[in-house]
């Protein structure tokens, strides 16, 4: 079983504030299939280029995929407007997702529309692993009930104080770390914030890995226009986001 | 059926659909969802002598019914592709096309000497990429500068040689004949057109590069322009390129003077889309009793 | 509000966004659904000293994300256009750019004296119309037809004098210095890019012309890379345009280097398309807090 | 009044064949000014250029316009998907009509999608009118029972001879002409249609105003674009379909 390009029925629509949406899109070889931290790559509309959109949740039961997105342009506003019982034009699943370990105990932390991408990851740690998640203010915040159903600690920050801790996930962060330790740490969100992370981690000496963003064209490994800069044994070259990633070791990104 | 096949400077390809250049990759990654035996052809991603990083990131940009592109020649280098990705290639029943590129003269003439002895079917020369600031695109804009280094490398190539060319040229058809003049056994084009979009917000180029190459469906009318100019010009073949998304689009290349076409950013949209095109084309013929693909390479009726 | 007025070349536009020549006639056609007067300028339709029938039709085709067209000059004289046409435009508060063509210098310099006293507030000079066989383009691809031209009708001309550049060349920036050596006192750019179009049932070329100039969005990315290049290259304002269609576009052009803009095949899209541009643009200037749109102008900040 | 750009509400959608539409449109201050013959140019999706389709019916009292298209390409595609409740974007009343008189016996002669341009002017002329429809097919055959509301006569030819005379709306005219007379002629279909019946027009002295086609791009005759040859004064230049047209006096087109 391998990579597929279909068209899948939006099952569910939802939107869990005024920019953010969440639509259950039926497709069993990709639920069977998908993990956490890997993408899919949306047609949409009249479009050029597909849009990769990260796979927030999987359910081969039903075999179901969940995905989480908000406006940002032309393509997620066309994706937006999409009703239920449509079909999408999906390619996936791509990249490779996080290492995910029943026997570790992760923390995961994922900034604005970075959140997504680590809920199917959220149950694949032990059970003591915890999240911190970050948005702009309360209006902003999504995910959270589903967060708690799988997450030993869930703390929330936003930059505006309306809801949890006021500041940023790193604040929380440096605070958490200070009195309890963890043996991985997964982390979606804007490239400062994992920066961030990254650092703290590398104090910490804690395994840390982080989903990378960049403009996509093939999504499969193809055309080379993903490039994130990398390091490995020591030397500096360009990896490609949708093939080598989205999830990279944070210590071999060249920030 | 009708028939698909076509010769190309001795070269006998299935079916007339090529996949196009540094859109492909190797065609590893596009094999995982149909068998590329079923391609007329592979434009291999132009490789150099030497290893190439590309440019930094961002590599590409929207643009309306296109895209910009600034990779700038990311490649494993010759000797590799030679190593690693050819032998999987040539395993296949497809044509392979080595798309390669330099700085100098002696870069193209040595690539073309590692890949002689290979089994690579047809060696492209990449004498147009725009996203590259030493050759490349120097070459490929002035006729002089086509015929030169089109004769030099044809002196050492036992290949059947295509050069392919930029459109950011005067006259194209001039630099096409200057091509035909120094030896080469086939015309491909066109390569990307240049151009640029800026983020209104941060108040810079989207590309790191600054400029990039425009493709897909933007350029079509530019590049069956270009070919049919071309046509007119030279007696060698034409592999036409440049925004070909459809079928139909394939049937007006061919018209204007094609005998094959290369596909690119197609993929990327759809990577079915070579497949539906040689569905298409097929039927096509079939419905207008065409019984030969030939038999319509060049028969645009131009008033 | 902020400042929209620019200054060009001495003449005063209360707002930098112009209709293109061609695309919009003398005005008077769309000053049926608003005052054209909340425009900038009105670039007229390119005129020739003689009276001119135009190209057979079919003269038009679309393509993805644009058109090509094939009109080829058709116009009343630039008699007739002073007689008739003029007046009602010179009667509102709007800059008349008045946009001639012609078949040899002789014929260029004629035209130019003949708008020399009337009320036109600047001429352009369309050395690069694709579409008329003699003259025309032929003026406009290389740099010494350009220098030849602009300054024989630099001589004459007492009005600034605007040279419009064809994007069909190797090197848009050279010849831009050209026309400003020779005299220009600003430049407009981007005219069509040459295409084509082959209707697969008939095999016949949709435009009777065979070959037409592809405008609209597709061209957006070729026409702000060669107003980038040009502002890196000449000190005289620029004029943009090519493929505009929303006020995005005319913030991208402005960046890249343009004083004011030309909008075209976008009014047959939606002919609100310049108000809207209008109001889009001072938006933009209040929400970033600039107070003068001139300090956009060629603000990118490349790589 | 004059001529309008907006959005107006699609209110009735019917299908009367596989390929062909018939909309009616709600946009009171369009069919308060629209006449016999005139078009209307309508933005079809991402297209750039709007697509001319000829007002088939107007109803002042209603505020309501109708146009009946068939689909021919990507742009009559898109129309065809709009659904009732839709808003389409219109630029009308675009062209000259027919110019119609109540005293006046006109022959009206439509084929295939040139039908549904005659309908409104069938009322316009004397109720002693007649009209010729041609189709391929009975299958293509539209609109026949409202010519049959306004006309005196309604002959039809199918070229296949499924419904009324096999043959063309030539072959029907001829062999009416020998035994009737009319006072004008308005046609519109195929160019070659329109060159016959211009000619059987000539022949028997009857005036004769065709309605001609061509590929346009502003609609309103600032472009040029949509050149059709004609000949005044004995002079050949080129008129404009959608100014100086798209009705035309027969005997001045140069064909
Ligand atoms: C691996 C991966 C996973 C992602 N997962 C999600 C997710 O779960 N939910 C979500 O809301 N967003 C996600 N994104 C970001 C999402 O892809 C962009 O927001 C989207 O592509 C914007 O498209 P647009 O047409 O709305 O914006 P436009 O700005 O109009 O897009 C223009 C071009 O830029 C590209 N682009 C713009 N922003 C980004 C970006 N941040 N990353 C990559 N390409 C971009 C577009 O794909 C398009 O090619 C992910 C991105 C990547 C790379
Ligand atoms: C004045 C006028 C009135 C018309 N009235 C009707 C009508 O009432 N019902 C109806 O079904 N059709 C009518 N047509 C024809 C209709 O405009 C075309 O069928 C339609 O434009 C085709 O668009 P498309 O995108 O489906 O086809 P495509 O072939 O994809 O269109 C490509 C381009 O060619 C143009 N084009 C293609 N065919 C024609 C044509 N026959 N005439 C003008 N432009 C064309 C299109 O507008 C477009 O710009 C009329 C045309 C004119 C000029
Ligand atoms: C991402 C990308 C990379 C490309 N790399 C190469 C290359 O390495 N060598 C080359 O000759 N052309 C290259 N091209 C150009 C294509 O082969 C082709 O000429 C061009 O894209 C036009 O065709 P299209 O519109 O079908 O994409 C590249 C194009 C794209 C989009
Ligand atoms: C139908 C049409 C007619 C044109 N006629 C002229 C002309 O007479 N003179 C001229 O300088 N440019 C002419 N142009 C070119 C436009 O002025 C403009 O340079 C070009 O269309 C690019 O801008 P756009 O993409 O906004 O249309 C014409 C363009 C079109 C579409
Ligand atoms: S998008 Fe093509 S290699 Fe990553
Ligand atoms: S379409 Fe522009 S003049 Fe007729």
């Amino acid at each position: 079983m391998g990579k597929i390009q279909d068209e899948f029925k939006i099952v569910n629509k939802l939107q869990p504030t005024e920019t953010c949406f969440d639509y259950s899109i039926y497709c069993p070889e990709l639920a069977e299939i998908t993990q956490a931290g890997q993408f899919v790559h949306i047609y949409c509309g009249e479009k050029t280029l597909r849009r990769p959109i990260s796979v927030c949740q999987t359910n081969k039961q039903k075999g179901i995929i969940r995905i989480v997105f908000e406006i940002r342009g032309e393509g997620t506003l066309w994706l937006s407007k999409r009703k239920k019982g449509e079909f999408l034009n999906i390619l996936g699943p791509l990249g490779n997702g996080f290492p995910t370990d029943k026997n570790k105990k992760a923390l995961l932390i994922g900034g604005g529309i970075g959140v997504p991408p680590l809920l199917e990851c959220s149950k694949c740690y032990s059970s003591e692993s915890s999240s911190i998640l970050g948005f702009r203010s309360q209006e902003n915040a999504i995910l959270i009930e589903d967060f708690i159903k799988n997450c030993a600690e869930v703390y929330i920050a936003t930059e505006d104080g309306t809801l949890g801790t006021k500041g940023f996930v790193t604040d929380v962060l440096n605070d958490l770390l200070a009195h309890e330790t963890f043996d991985v740490i997964c982390a979606c969100g804007p490239t400062p914030m994992l920066k961030a992370v990254s650092h703290a981690a590398l104090c910490n000496s804690i395994e840390c890995f982080v989903s990378m963003e960049e403009r996509m064209a093939c999504g499969i490994g193809a055309c080379l226009v993903c490039a994130c800069k990398t390091k490995k044994d020591g030397k500096e070259g360009y990896s490609h986001v949708c093939k080598n990633g989205p999830v990279f070791n944070a210590q071999e990104v060249v920030w | 059926m009708a028939n698909l096949s076509v010769n190309i400077a001795g070269v006998e390809f299935k079916n007339p659909v090529i996949t196009a250049s540094g859109t492909y990759g190797f065609g590893r990654e596009y094999n995982e969802f149909f068998p590329i035996e079923r391609l007329g052809g592979i434009s291999c991603k132009g490789t150099t002598i030497e290893v190439r990083q590309g440019n930094p990131p961002p590599r590409i940009a929207e643009t309306p019914s296109g895209i910009i592109n600034s990779v700038g020649l990311q490649n494993p280098g010759i000797e590799r592709f030679i190593k690693e990705d050819l032998p999987w290639l040539l395993n296949r029943d497809i044509i392979v096309i080595a798309n390669i590129a330099g700085r100098t003269y002696e870069d193209y003439c040595t690539a073309v000497e590692m890949l002689n002895d290979t089994g690579v079917n047809m060696i492209e020369l990449n004498i147009s990429c725009p996203n590259v600031k030493e050759g490349g695109v120097t070459f490929g804009t002035s006729s002089g500068g086509v015929e030169k280094i089109t004769s030099l490398v044809r002196r050492v190539c036992k290949k059947p040689l295509i050069v392919k060319l930029s459109p950011n040229v005067t006259d194209i058809s001039e630099i096409a004949a200057a091509a035909e003049c120094a030896g080469a056994d086939c015309i491909s084009l066109i390569n990307t057109i240049t151009g640029m979009r800026i983020d209104i917000n941060t108040r810079r180029p989207v590309l790191r590069n600054n400029t990039g190459g425009l493709s897909g469906p933007a350029v079509f009318p530019v590049a069956v322009r270009m070919v049919w100019q071309v046509a007119n010009r030279v007696k060698i073949p034409i592999i036409g390129m440049g925004g070909i998304s459809k079928w139909q689009d394939t049937v007006e290349m061919m018209l204007a003077g094609a005998s094959a076409v290369q596909i690119g950013t197609a993929n990327f949209t759809d990577l079915y889309t070579p497949l539906k095109v040689i569905e298409g084309l097929d039927k096509y013929l079939e419905k207008n009793s065409i019984a030969d693909v030939n038999d319509i390479v060049g028969k645009v009726d131009a008033w």
